[in-house]
């Protein structure tokens, strides 16, 4: 019996706090969902057997229509989905607010890969390494058409788009590994974009990301591409320069020429790489020319993950604006 | 006998320009009858290549490509080619006039077009699909669509949007029919629950589908000119095309599934003896589903990267359409209360689409419910939710009208032994084939995959061994239907001693419809009582 | 279009001529409704990334001729006119006034679409036709060019259905000249009249979207 | 008439300038002023009207829908 379900299973693992929170969920609504769907199948069976051609069953009946009844059953149906809305809601936004101790890891999505890096430098492919017990934030985008990221086991899914970051986490709660699917149409190879997540004891995730000897950090990379492109020439330590400056940038909010205010995050960077001039920091002009045809999307990450390693010299410095 | 001499629609002329040209609202409706079942074997031999490749995880059947180009092309097929004509085009056609006292639809050369679009149409979509293939999907996501894929995207669209024109024509006789052409007497809450079906599907025809018309075109534009409308990387957002898309295809379900509750709303009534329970809430459910339809759709976009917001509102939204389906579904068990049931086929039909469309609604409060959607959306579990609304509702209810109204369209009457048995069978192989998919898809199956893990493998084959009973199933129905034509017995003008204008006429039902203008006295469903504890039966 | 004259007074799927006129102009607003839905989603489309990119759309727009389009403007309007007095006249049985206005519409979509053509024209010259000849020197080409495709995707499915309605009119003069319409029977006229309104509506709405956007920046 | 005509197209190519509300109002009034009297609204039945404002109405639907999306996206 035991190896045969183990081959044959009929309910998935749970390995992320995520995973019990929607189990729960699920199952009220199968509770849901067999008690309606009992009520109707009894009375079909009920009423049609008692009331078949011929039977003797009385057929007086006081109203034709049941204005009660009718508000009744539709009350009921109303009161439930409002419950069951405001659950699942709840649970849905909080899929989409990663806690600020989270890991984050970068994942770029292309025809049939997955391509996944470390800010420790790590890269991996179609396999994704972490802790347990640590939140996860995967911070994705695309390198040509929409793939979705979906780890049945963690009950998480979330689609990656080309030109754009999308952002999913978790919490590993159990050590394993586990499916990775491509949940988005992709393409031919789109049933073989698939790949396994190790969910391991941190010790083992240390040992596995010291494990990679030659590896450079992303903000290492990220530093030598800031170099290799020029920025710096612009975008100096202090805001002297002909562009802002980046340091402490990451996360705090900055404020555009057309008078509106953006979160500097890793949107907010990659945008301003392949489109500098769409949100020009107020008091800058728009000089920069794109970066799109230069940079890749994995460099972009490496740029991203150097500029938040850019810590503000001095809190002075930041508030001048030319 | 007497239909010997007297003249029906049918013997009215013959030859092929005598049907090619005709503008009469009934033999158009065979027109359809013929095409779309033709159509409906087309993407149902897709689906049995399908099922046949999952059999195993590994991929021996086809290719990656080829299967990719299968669930497109049955999608593609079933969607547009069958499930949203279905009903509307033939018995909507055959028996709007009817079942309103008219003698034809308000634009009769206009009915005939819109079949010539739908056939010439089709025929172009089934050409470029077979002769480049098309591997998108019959949702055509941008930039894949626009700037990736290499098949005949461009023409199989272009065949969407002759066959949109169609729907629309469609409509638009349906909607001015309605509205002009009632017998004297027939006042809004005296028409049948079918006619208050095909206005309410009417209307999402003719607001729906021009929005998917010009976004087809629109992706035409981008990938023949190769500029950024939906590709990012041209500054174009793939989002807006989903909305755009959705805004048709989520009202599209309830075009493929609202009139086969206005079918299923006669069906019970006939079967039981009588009115319909809450003639009013149904009517208003009707309604009310056809608008809420359209505030819904962003709920195929949980995990598209749409707002979070927006998610919220489309999710809070999306309950509100399933109340007027639940008060549907309590409507039809309780006007079976009381009632005087004699078990014809149509009536089995729809008892499995009150079953089937019970279990499929139930299903959409968990596609609904925002972080379960996160886990099953793409999975088999949307897979095997949306056959179970459109296999299960849809197809159960436009088979039960086709048997219900057979005799009337054809004036004779099929083997009822047959009927039972094979409407059995479907639902037998209905539920094999797609009840285990929910169980795959809560298992994290993705749909569109031709390979997959091997734990998936059990539940897999059991959804083939069903799909193949499902198969055989609808072969049954196509074999004594024909026959009947010609051996099936006379039928009369009411087989069923129905009430309804439609049985009011000759079976089948002369040129005109009507010798005489009918007078309409009295509301839908005016079935004498039911005589009490004797249990007599009150039939007429 | 909904077009059912025919030697008889009525088709023979309505009661009388009255039915089958309601009928004729019930589904003409039935597929203007479906017109509203078929811009509505081009409109949508511009205003969304009009609303992603306001500077690159503002002056991309600078390419626009707003002489030439409010020309067409008042075109259009003027076509609107012609058309009433077209309906007017086919109600009250004056045929060869029916002719005029209506040979006066052809006359004024014809304007209408040869000075669209003159404006298209310049666009190649300019090289502003994305997907054929796109060089853009302003900031943003690559929104830049979404402006311009929905201009020729918007303007381009307007002109088309202005060809149609030039198409339909042609053929109405044609048949009022040889008197088949009266005061009894006009619903042609009357429905392909509500047509050309709608396209004129349309325009009223593009006209402003896309022409007169950098006007105030 | 005509003369209604021609006060709204200069009236509104003078107003243009200001802002896009401004422009899409009047341009919105200019296409009720053609609809209500051109297209005979004014004399029509209640069923053309709800046909007419249906149409406008679901096209409202599509456009706040669709809004709600991309007007609260960033937030995330």
């Amino acid at each position: 019996m035991i190896p045969l379900l183990s081959s044959f299973p009929l309910f998935p693992v749970e390995a992320s706090q995520q995973a019990r929170q929607v189990d729960t969920l699920y199952i009220a609504l199968v509770i849901i969902a067999t008690f309606f769907t009992a009520i109707i199948f009894i009375s079909l069976a009920f009423f049609a057997v008692r009331y078949r051609k011929g039977s003797k069953a009385s057929r007086v009946l006081l109203h034709p229509e049941n204005l009660k009844l009718e508000i009744t059953w539709t009350a009921i149906p109303l009161v439930i989905s409002a419950g069951i809305f405001l659950w699942s809601a709840k649970l849905y936004f909080d899929e989409h607010v990663p806690p600020a101790n989270s890991i984050e890891i970068y994942v770029v999505a292309k025809q049939w890969m997955w391509k996944i890096e470390h800010p420790q430098g790590n890269r991996e492919i179609n396999e994704l390494h972490i802790p347990v017990g640590i939140p996860v934030k995967l911070i994705m985008t695309s390198q040509d058409v929409i793939h979705s990221f979906y780890v049945p086991a963690f009950r998480v899914k979330q689609d990656v788009l080309p030109d754009r970051y999308t952002t999913e986490w978790f919490l590993p709660t159990k050590i394993g590994e586990y499916h990775l699917f491509c949940a988005e149409y992709c393409g031919t190879g789109h049933a073989s974009m698939r790949g396994t997540v190790y969910v391991m004891d941190p010790s083992d995730y240390q040992q596995w990301l010291a494990g990679k000897t030659h590896e450079v950090p992303m903000a290492t990379t990220g530093e030598e591409l800031f170099q290799h492109f020029a920025c710096n020439t612009c975008h100096q330590e202090n805001d002297m320069g002909r562009g802002p400056s980046l340091y402490g940038i990451y996360g705090s909010t900055v404020h555009l020429n057309d008078g509106s205010t953006v979160i500097a995050d890793q949107s907010y960077i990659r945008n301003s790489i392949d489109d500098p001039g769409g949100q020009v920091v107020a008091g800058y002009r728009p000089i920069m020319p794109t970066f799109k045809q230069q940079v890749s999307p994995d460099q972009v990450d490496q740029l991203i993950e150097y500029i938040k390693s850019l810590r503000p010299p001095e809190k002075v410095a930041k508030g001048m604006k030319q | 006998m007497n239909t010997e001499q007297t003249v029906d629609y049918l013997n009215a002329g013959y030859g092929p320009k005598s049907w090619l040209l005709t503008t009469d609202h009934k033999r158009i409706a065979i027109l359809y009858l013929i095409s779309i079942t033709f159509f409906f074997f087309v993407g149902g031999f897709f689906a049995l290549i399908m099922r046949l490749e999952l059999l195993t995880p590994q991929a021996d059947v086809v290719s990656a490509h080829t299967y990719n180009e299968l669930f497109s092309m049955h999608g593609i097929t079933m969607i547009f080619f069958f499930l949203v004509p279905s009903i509307p085009a033939v018995l909507g056609n055959f028996l709007v006039p009817l079942m309103i006292g008219a003698r034809d639809l308000a634009f009769p050369r206009l009915n005939l077009l819109s079949w010539y679009l739908y056939i010439f149409g089709g025929i172009f979509t089934l050409v470029a699909m077979l002769t480049g293939g098309i591997d998108t999907g019959w949702t055509f996501y941008t930039p894949f669509s626009s700037a990736y894929s290499t098949t005949n995207v461009i023409p199989v669209v272009t065949g969407i949007f002759i066959l949109g024109f169609s729907s629309i024509l469609t409509g638009l006789n349906f909607i001015v029919t309605i509205h002009k052409m009632r017998a004297p007497g027939l006042t809004w809450f005296r028409l049948p629950l079918f006619i208050w079906a095909q206005y309410a599907t009417s209307v999402i025809i003719v607001l729906a589908t021009p929005v998917l018309a010009i976004t087809l075109a629109l992706l035409g534009v981008e990938r023949i000119f190769r500029v950024g409308i939906f590709d990012p990387a041209l500054g174009g957002d793939p989002l807006l095309f989903q909305h755009l898309f959705w805004f048709y295809s989520h009202p599209a379900v309830y075009i493929m599934v609202l009139p086969s509750m206005g079918v299923v709303s006669e069906l019970v009534t006939c079967f039981s003896r009588k009115r319909i329970f809450g003639y009013y809430f149904m009517a208003g459910a009707i309604m009310a589903i056809a608008a809420l339809g359209f505030l819904v759709w962003g709920h195929h976009m949980f995990v598209s990267g749409q707002s979070v917001y927006a998610g919220m509102v489309f999710s809070a939204l999306s309950y509100f359409v399933a109340v007027p389906s639940a008060v549907k579904v309590f409507n039809w068990t309780a006007t079976l209360y009381k009632g005087n049931i004699s078990f014809h086929t149509p009536l089995l039909y729809a008892f499995g689409f009150i079953g089937l469309f019970t279990i499929g609604g139930l299903t959409g409060l968990f596609l609904a419910a925002l972080a379960v959607d996160v886990h099953v959306t793409d999975t088999y579990f949307v897979v095997a939710h949306f056959h179970y609304i459109m296999v299960g509702g849809a197809v159960m209810g436009y088979l039960g009208g086709i048997h219900y109204w057979w005799p009337k369209i054809t004036g004779r009457m099929y083997n009822e032994g047959w009927a039972k048995f094979s409407a059995l069978i479907l639902f037998v192989g209905f539920n094999l084939t797609f009840f285990p998919q929910f169980i795959l898809g809560y298992l994290g199956m993705p749909r569109r995959y031709h390979v997959y893990p091997p734990e998936f493998q059990v539940l897999n084959v059991l959804s083939t061994a069903g799909a193949t009973i499902l198969g055989v199933g609808y072969l049954i129905p196509f074999t004594y239907l024909i026959w009947s034509l010609r051996k099936g017995k006379q039928a009369g003008p009411n087989p069923w001693n129905a009430t309804g204008l439609e049985w009011k006429t000759p079976s089948p039902p002369p040129p005109h419809n009507f010798d005489k203008v009918p007078i309409v006295t009295e509301g839908a469903y005016a079935y004498p009582p039911i005589l009490t504890t004797e249990g007599t039966h009150g039939g007429s | 279009m909904v077009d059912h004259s025919s030697a008889a007074p009525h088709a023979h799927q309505f009661d009388d001529i009255q039915q089958q006129h309601e009928a004729d102009s019930l589904g003409m607003w039935v597929f203007l409704t479906t017109e509203i839905l078929f811009f509505g989603a081009l409109f949508l489309s511009y205003g969304i990334y009009r609303h992603a990119y306001p500077e690159a759309f503002a002056a991309a727009s600078h390419f626009m001729d707003v002489i030439l389009g409010g020309i067409n403007t008042a075109v259009l309007l003027g076509s609107s006119l012609t058309v009433v007095l077209a309906v007017h006249a086919a109600q009250h049985g004056e045929r060869k006034r029916l002719v005029m206005f209506l040979i006066f519409t052809i006359i004024l979509g014809l304007a209408f679409l040869s000075i669209k053509g003159v404006e298209y024209s310049h666009k190649f010259a300019e090289h502003l036709v994305p997907g054929v000849d796109f060089q853009y020197k302003g900031p943003q080409p690559g929104h830049a060019e979404i402006y311009f495709i929905l201009y020729f995707v918007m303007t381009g499915i307007h002109a088309l259905h202005l060809l149609i309605g030039v198409g339909i009119m042609t053929v109405l003069a044609f048949r009022a000249s040889k008197n088949r319409f009266g005061p009894d029977y006009f619903a042609p006229i009357e429905v392909s009249g509500l047509y050309w309104h709608f396209v004129d509506i349309v325009w009223i709405f593009l006209y402003p979207m896309l022409y007169l956007i950098h006007v105030y920046h | 008439m005509a003369l209604l005509v021609l006060t709204i197209s200069v009236a509104y190519i003078d107003l243009g300038p200001y802002n896009v509300i401004i422009a899409l109002v009047i341009a919105a009034i200019k296409a009720s002023l053609v609809a209500y009297f051109f297209m005979h609204i004014r004399t029509s039945s209640r069923l053309t009207w709800t046909v007419a404002i249906g149409g406008f109405f679901w096209l409202f639907i599509l456009f706040s829908l669709t809004f709600s999306d991309f007007l609260s996206r960033p937030i995330y």
